[in-house]
């Protein structure tokens, strides 16, 4: 349906309900949406499980989401950095689960929610922890783990540009998650440094199509 | 769109009095797409419904062929080979619109993003079996392009046929005797006599077109509720 | 590997070996690579599986490679067409095989192939003709059919430009299949209208990264 | 890229006399990348290897974060934050480079594209499992990252360490007792000491460093073969 173009942050992440599955872009800061997060922050939705490749850095941001307790649950690839502190002491402190996946296979897991695809086998991870637990079986001679679709309630994404349909396009390894939990959301929310006409768009380089987007909102910092 | 507007075509009956011909079937069918709603009209008849879209409907057409915000037919100059429409007929970009590889258009079909498909049918069962690809004839070559894909994909499958065929059999039928392309995949029946809601509780009939309930429930083997 | 730019058609589909699954691009005649269908009949390749949309049309390109009965086997998902009398003749008579695939199943099939996924529950299918010896699973009340993926031994891609790492764009309608299939076939053959300097392509807009491709000719009549 | 040529370093010692140090082993594995080879270099050493690599390789830099033709670390004004490689750092574009997302660029490592990865490892075993992301310590926070993609995607899976720990532990060893990334995906070890084919025949010492074959036997558990 139309897109919903926003004034403001807070007014993008409306409604983000308690118990949420939450998908966050970015890698590293490339690509982070870090205004929707600041305005989830305020939004004041809790008990959430965040879909992302990392678990926070220092105090902002995905850390600041942590900090205040608003996150039951972290799936992730990553966890672990120099400056991921509020997620380690939550972890220590039996206050936050954590799901580790393997970074393709999350990326996969959020493509096959997107695309329909009911469970898929998969190499990664064979033989190691990580599939513990996981349905195997051996195809053409190699083990294959299989994996099942991550899907979000909502995805706060970043993009470069978005033209007034929604159609995203992004700057390059600043484009990582963004278009695949694109697909894997019923709420899509991006925020992005420029809104420009419908039309600008080069058809050809929309990494985005609009029918995956409900709401953008234009950094205020941009 | 409005969906209060008139169809297109004040030559047209009023609806309601008497049975609808194809371009009446697609106007009728263009009344119930949402503002806006992203739409892929299946080859055949149901591109008519485009006709009886109007410009301010917001309605965003996809083409399983790897476009979205597809413009009408292209005509003489405006013809381009690398730009065609599932049918392979030429046709033209709307302001917005995306260009995308087959992988990625039958994931967003498959995955359940597009709002509304339309297809055409040789038969529907009551609890929305859809059979469009395949007579089952044995001389006949099977042939399935993206009908499968669509009738599973959409979030709502209107089927856009005549009630009956030429020779008189009902098309809505309790059974589908054709083989199938999808199960329990279609919502709604628009037809020439009546359009039909396949909901749960059975069969409802939502409107009729110079018939009644009775008449079609007489000629049905499947029973009719009332809207 | 470093891709090989082909001054001729014929020398970009050299050394084809009987009893090959050959990719074939193209969605009617738009991203068709008639040179290089052309050149294959020429090279004279025999036995073949080709895994088209199609199943060839008139008496030219894909037809006349069937004509010739050079083809063991057509994968696809849409046979007959107003003017496919040259693969109904051949199918009626007993003469070639056919395997007919849902137009989303064979590019995610491809798909598969390409991204080292083993199998995939997709849910196009279940219940009808098509699904009919395939194991099924229902997963969340929906029932999935298990598909496998499609390799090639050989795609023939047309693309729009290439550079001369190998890069390749597209346009319009006539990306279809290409992307898909350069990733799924050991050895990737492409037929552009123009090859430009690397450089030239803008990064963000190149669809079929240079890994991809082995062999690039630029069309003779281009 | 010139096999023949000699380190970039003209200061390093000969390879064959003594250990290497990271940076001869780096230089030691870009010999043995083949001309045009699209290469992953994981996190940490192993991004050395790029400094080794001429510009007439032809070798082409994937980083799973979505970019093919990655060039060297950015300095000064050229630092970008949008562009960075897999470890966060800012990096740089050559001509010919593309950008992709996340489930593209993993199809692409799971999909056996790249040529080489080259990674490092806390253990190895003699038959090709790579243990290189959990200690197993209990209050380890386990973090995985690309690590079991590039394992078990690359056609060569190249290993950079050292042979031993700080503690004089073998890392090649006959099963890893550190939890596994992936299962018998190792190729090659590339380490200070020697360089090892992991072979259904066993392991081949192809070169060493400073050290014998019957040194190296000496002090790792697992038979050793020859070249």
């Amino acid at each position: 349906m139309t897109v919903k173009l926003c004034a403001h942050a807070d007014e993008a992440v409306a409604g983000i309900k308690d118990g949420s599955t939450v998908l966050v872009g970015g890698f590293g800061m490339a690509g982070m949406p870090v205004e929707l997060i600041d305005a989830l922050i305020r939004q004041g939705a809790t008990d959430l499980t965040v879909v992302s490749n990392n678990a926070g850095n220092g105090d902002t941001g995905l850390a600041a989401l942590l900090a205040k307790g608003r996150v039951r649950k972290v799936v992730c690839s990553f966890p672990r950095q120099s400056d991921s502190y509020v997620f380690d002491g939550l972890y220590r402190a039996g206050r936050i689960e954590l799901e580790v996946v393997p970074q393709g296979s999350l990326a996969e897991r959020m493509r096959a929610a997107g695309a329909g695809i009911g469970a898929f086998f998969c190499p990664t991870g064979a033989g190691t922890l990580l599939a513990e637990g996981k349905e195997t079986r051996v195809i053409d001679g190699r083990t294959y783990v299989l994996e099942y679709p991550i899907r979000g309630d909502v995805a706060l994404i970043g993009a470069h540009r978005a033209d007034r349909m929604g159609n995203l396009v992004y700057r390059k390894t600043a484009r990582n998650f963004g278009p695949v939990m694109a697909t894997a959301a019923t709420t899509v929310i991006a925020q992005v440094r420029e809104v420009v006409d419908t039309g600008v768009l080069d058809p050809e380089s929309v990494v985005t199509p609009s029918i995956y987007v409900d709401r953008v909102v234009q950094e205020a910092t941009a | 769109m409005n969906p209060d507007r008139p169809t297109m075509d004040a030559e047209r009956r009023p609806l309601g009095k008497s049975p609808l011909d194809k371009h009446d079937i697609a106007a009728r069918i263009a009344r119930d797409i949402p503002h806006g709603a992203f739409v892929n009209l299946g080859i055949g008849q149901p591109t008519l419904v485009a006709d009886h879209l109007s410009a301010d409907s917001g309605v965003v057409l996809h083409t399983e062929n790897g476009m979205l915000n597809m413009g009408p037919a292209a005509q003489g100059d405006a013809i381009d080979p690398d730009l065609t429409n599932a049918g392979k007929i030429p046709v033209t970009e709307l302001p917005g619109a995306a260009y995308f590889h087959h992988a990625d258009s039958f994931a967003m079909m498959r995955g359940g993003h597009l709002d509304v498909c339309v297809l055409g049918a040789f038969q529907v069962s009551a609890d929305g079996d859809l059979a469009n690809w395949h007579t089952g004839a044995p001389d006949a070559i099977p042939a399935v392009g993206g009908a499968m894909d669509l009738a599973i994909g959409a979030k709502k499958v209107f089927v856009m046929m005549t009630l009956f065929t030429k020779t008189g059999a009902p098309k809505l039928v309790p059974q589908c005797t054709y083989p199938l392309t999808g199960t329990g995949c279609v919502d709604r029946v628009y037809t020439d006599l009546a359009v039909f809601d396949l909901t749960p509780q059975g069969v409802v009939v939502r409107e009729t077109f110079g018939a009644t309930i009775d008449d079609l429930a007489g000629r049905l083997d499947l029973p009719l509720l009332p809207a």
